[in-house]
């Protein structure tokens, strides 16, 4: 077993369900000799060819479109959009086509594909390089919303992905990319779609989040467990729509406190929904309100460093709602 | 049965006397579900009818040089001629047509004229106009990498070219010589609104832009259009790209059930264009040509009515889903 | 003051805006002689003309992006979009244009232009006529999203929207076009963008919604009220992004109970952003769970009616919903 | 200043001397800022630079028929060719490059390129590409219905057509006649896709199938593309309808300061198109036409060198804007 970063695993990833499976394929902007402006797909057009690792015109519908259209004729399509920011052009076609194919034909037609969309702040990234679009797609029956953080983790998503016979939304969080290394599987392992993953067990607040927001929320956690003896049980989502509510239900009712940390603008975000189901069904166990930590709700980070690091939720803003939670 | 004269359009297409009658028969069948479609819309039992009346030519016309279940089509809306032709049934079309369980579209979960056949590889088609043609390409492209000659037919009113998804699909299809026909049936309207206001310039001509040919055929001539989808699909065999075809035609209802056409077009304009029914046309092409009489074209219209009212009267008792099947078949399973 | 239904009364404040600002004009689909599919802009073409009530082409991004080009050019342009099912085409164009133009240019560059979308569950209108599609915008900062339900206040909130120098999506539920008439104040008359507006006054339980099912929720109340005395305050958002929280919160701090109902398939929907905020901002009120109340979670609701009417949340599910919570 | 032989070239299009070199100033301002740019980005000062070198004769040829502050700019992120042209001021590129507060695009919300000023009529831009077109053609619009002669100007890279946009902008512009030219500056990638895979047949010639001209011009002759712009904008304001200009050009620098082209393009090809510099050939035509002579070009060059120097230093000694300013201005006040 090798350490990986998250790039690394998503590449290999990639390259693993393309040796195995013929189907499987890669289509988007500079996937190609480029390699990804990221360089996720680096040596595999090499490996794959100019078809089965396709540059496409600069048309997200288009992207997505004939994905669907391979998809129905045999083949397994990983959609790349190269900036989740630039994802709305395909809006239609993820959520009103792809999602819908299943049910609009009665089981007949799937519709397997992939579509990969790194998200989230990074700096330099500016209105249109670090939006979090999760809210968009995760009112949408038919679609799979995954956003893993770690490595492994998202690998083995990545597979489940591409052999999931739905539509898949598979979100990375840019900034993320080269942040940790950890020990990756070779092969053959597989996370379903439908799991939330406790990362650290705790009984006086739960903290859900991911992505980068989960790598500060799990520093701030083992913070006030060795300064303060708080113990928080962070639960990574990992799949946001259709959620696994059980795993979150069940560790609220064990804590009584909830706190829900995203990078997305507040108003409207995937954390409402988390409160919301919480606030329904562990009512009875709450001990405190459910607290949401957000981007204030601004278009998106700004360009300028001291902006954009106003916008991203600090681990001073963190460990200040945890410890409000805790002491409530 | 041979004309003396110099041969007759047909042969220089080679089409048999059978193909013609099949045709034919495509033609009127495709009528008499529709009309059939209005009686039960008038009599309160259909909510929704969308119609294919005017256009049965352009639809036959092409489909004809597909072959089912190998060939991919994206129909629209209106295309009820073509998937009738391609093996969907009557009895199927009203049982759509009344959002009945047993509609082989969708389970009545989908308004009419939203086609869906796995088998037959009509892709499910919905509502939002144009998204089918970057599918189409997608699709064309499997066969281009796995070799095979399959082709893909994509079809859309010419309001369906005004969209993004029109012009994504052909550039990549002409850059990438993809096996697809984009068919656009012109029909003069959508909804209200003329073509004049819908398009600039010229739909076919556009083709050339991409750099792959376009072709304005006559919509209401079936033989037109078989014409110029026979010499798409054999280039899109072999392996020489796609084609445009814009058939000009003429949209004989209102748009739909729930449209009242009197508030944007004139009598006069529809009067004059039903003297140019592409189903008549025929008729007399294969009358003059001797491969049809009155005799016969009475008994292959009064067996049509016939089965076309059993297939009504069979959707008409058929049951509805329960109101819970609403909530099946959301995901498929891994 | 005369009687008017909701599609009068937005047909009137169209005319009346049109009449006195020479910049206010309508684009859209059939807008024009046809007077729209709902008949909302009969007659409008007559009075103002071919250019100021201009049939599009189909495409939606072209609609709402010459509508942003427009209005900086001097005009107040009314977008209509002929279903909001077919919104996405346009989304681009909403979320990442006509929303950001004012904060990312600092001011510089505003928007002001009104996008008209017919939403919700009509008979027959199956999956692609009938979806409940807020939830898309409500993330959007720099964009206002307005869903009245009663005539004389979508007329003056209409007019508000023109005056409005910001983007503001303007939702109209199909299937209350017709369903009741009130007096609609002849001129004048506006409504801000930014009050929730409180229906009926009572003190057991707090019941939050918006469109066809806010009529629901009013006869039901009104029949707990006669029947079995409990008195239920139903309040309407109105302006469902940015959304006036202290209304909201202020009734729950009255009630200790709360109700949120929509048509909207439930996750993910606009009722998780209402139901988190109360739980945050008014948990030492609450006498019970935060139930919220809502379409399955399928694509959309069917074309047969059977099928379609489960779908939509009925009178007896929203009965039984209120009665548990009075009773809890 | 005349020449004996047949009539130069400018002076068939009406150009003076004075023209002349202020097109020349305009683009050798251009390149010295862009230049700057690429300095600060590897001194570590400035994290992002998008680059107009090579495209400076298609910039400023097109945009030297606009009158500032009457006519509408849509620009892309290479643009800075022409803002500058119309106003802007190298100052106010480098605080922008900088992300400082008095950035006049956006206060360093946005990133450099993404330019901005209402009073010079350029409207505010994004990162996503083509977005520009639908506004532009309502922009145009808007001009028409009030019977006024401003005329809008809409660029975008070639990848910038392969979108839904750009095709429903050309569609709705070829309907309504309305003033507007798209200039696409065909810099042959679009990052690392070369146009063979991202254009099918030819941008230049989709026009006619809209109803309205298309030139193809040579994006490195500053002359041929202020001919074809001066064409088209007199048509615009003339009420004639739009015009579509494919200026064939090369991107000399890699995508932005982010990209390493030697992944994607051959050394050689770059070093070919530098032999075709907009600016060198630009000056080759004053020399041969007494226009300009060295010592005139190098005292205008230590001029601009100097300013832009000064313009930089100032960019970088100005604040940011104070990080909670990023709440505000969301929403205009009612
Ligand atoms: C994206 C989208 N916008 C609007 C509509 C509403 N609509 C349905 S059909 C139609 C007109 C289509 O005209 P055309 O493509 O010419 O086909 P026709 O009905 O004339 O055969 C419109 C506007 C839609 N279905 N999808
Ligand atoms: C909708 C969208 N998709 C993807 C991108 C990422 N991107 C930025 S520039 C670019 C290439 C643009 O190429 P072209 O239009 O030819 O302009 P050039 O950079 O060559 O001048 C891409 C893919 C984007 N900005 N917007
Ligand atoms: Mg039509
Ligand atoms: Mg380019």
């Amino acid at each position: 077993m090798a350490e990986k970063n998250l790039l690394q695993a998503i590449h290999d990833g990639l390259a693993e369900e393309m040796r195995s499976d013929e189907s499987v394929m890669i289509l988007g902007e500079d996937v190609g000799r480029a390699g990804g402006v990221f360089r996720v797909t680096q040596g595999l057009q090499e490996e794959f060819g100019p078809e089965r690792v396709l540059d496409t015109p600069l048309a997200e519908s288009l992207i997505v479109g004939s994905a669907i259209g391979l998809s129905v004729n045999g083949m397994r399509p990983v959609a790349e959009i190269q900036f989740a920011d630039f994802i709305p052009p395909a809006f239609d076609q993820i959520v009103n086509e792809a999602a819908k194919f299943y049910y609009r034909s009665n089981g007949a037609w799937t519709v397997p594909i992939t579509i990969r969309a790194p998200y989230g702040v990074v700096p330099g990234g500016a209105l249109y390089h670090s939006q979090s679009i999760e809210a968009w797609f995760c009112n949408t029956p038919g679609l799979k919303v995954v956003a893993p953080t770690f490595p492994a983790d998202a690998k083995a998503m990545l597979k489940s992905a591409i052999r999931d016979p739905n539509p898949v939304l598979f979100l990375e969080h840019k900034r993320t990319y080269r942040l940790i290394k950890e020990d990756v599987p070779e092969d053959g392992h597989e996370v379903p779609l439908n799991k939330a993953r406790v990362h650290r067990e705790g009984g006086d607040i739960t903290v859900v989040s991911y992505g980068l927001m989960l790598y500060t929320a799990l520093e701030v956690a083992g913070k006030l467990s060795e300064e303060l003896g708080i113990e928080t049980e962070v639960v990574e989502p990992r799949t946001l729509y259709p959620m696994d509510r059980e795993t979150i239900l069940n560790s609220v009712k064990k804590t009584g406190k909830l706190l829900v940390i995203s990078e997305a603008n507040i108003t409207g975000s995937v954390s409402g929904e988390i409160a919301a189901i919480v606030s329904q069904e562990a009512f009875e166990w709450l001990d405190a309100p459910v607290i949401r930590l957000g981007a204030p709700d601004v278009p998106a980070a700004a360009f300028a460093k001291p902006m954009m690091d106003f916008f991203v939720p600090s681990a001073e803003k963190i460990e200040a709602a945890m410890l409000e939670l805790a002491r409530y | 049965m041979t004309t003396e004269k110099t041969r007759a359009r047909h042969e220089t297409l080679d089409l048999e006397e059978a193909d013609l009658k099949s045709i034919y028969r495509a033609m009127l069948v495709a009528r008499r579900v529709d009309e059939r479609s209005w009686i039960l819309n008038r009599q309160g039992k259909a909510a929704f009818v969308i119609s294919c009346q005017g256009q049965e030519a352009a639809q036959i016309g092409a489909a004809y040089n597909l072959r089912p279940g190998h060939d991919y089509l994206y129909p629209y809306y209106r295309d009820s001629g073509m998937t009738l032709l391609l093996g969907q049934t009557p009895r199927g079309q009203f049982l759509s047509l009344l959002g009945k369980k047993e509609d082989p579209n969708s389970a009545g979960r989908q308004m009419p004229g939203h086609f869906s056949s796995r088998e037959l590889n009509i892709v499910t088609s919905s509502a939002p106009v144009g998204v089918q043609y970057p599918q189409a390409a997608g699709t064309a492209l499997a066969f281009k990498m796995r070799g095979e000659d399959g082709v893909v037919m994509a079809c859309g009113g010419e309001a369906s070219t005004s969209g993004g998804d029109w012009h994504e699909a052909m550039n990549f299809s002409g850059i990438h010589d993809l096996p697809v026909i984009f068919l656009v049936e012109n029909n003069v309207y959508a909804i209200s609104v003329p073509s004049k206001f819908q398009v600039a310039g010229s739909i076919a001509k556009r083709a050339e832009g991409y750099g792959f040919p376009g072709h304005e055929v006559d919509g209401n001539d079936v033989l037109a259009v078989y014409e110029a989808a026979k010499e798409a699909v054999e280039r899109a065999r072999r392996g020489d790209g796609p084609t445009l075809i814009e058939a000009k035609t003429y949209r004989m209802t209102a748009h739909s059930s729930d449209d009242d056409d009197r508030r944007y077009r004139e009598r006069e304009e529809i009067e004059a264009w039903r003297l140019k029914d592409p189903i008549i046309r025929f008729e007399k092409y294969l009358f003059e040509n001797g491969l049809l009489d009155e005799d016969e074209k009475e008994a292959m219209d009064a067996e049509i009515k016939a089965f076309v009212a059993e297939a009504s009267d069979y959707a008409e008792n058929a049951p509805f889903a329960d109101p819970e099947e609403a909530l099946d078949r959301v995901y498929a399973e891994v």
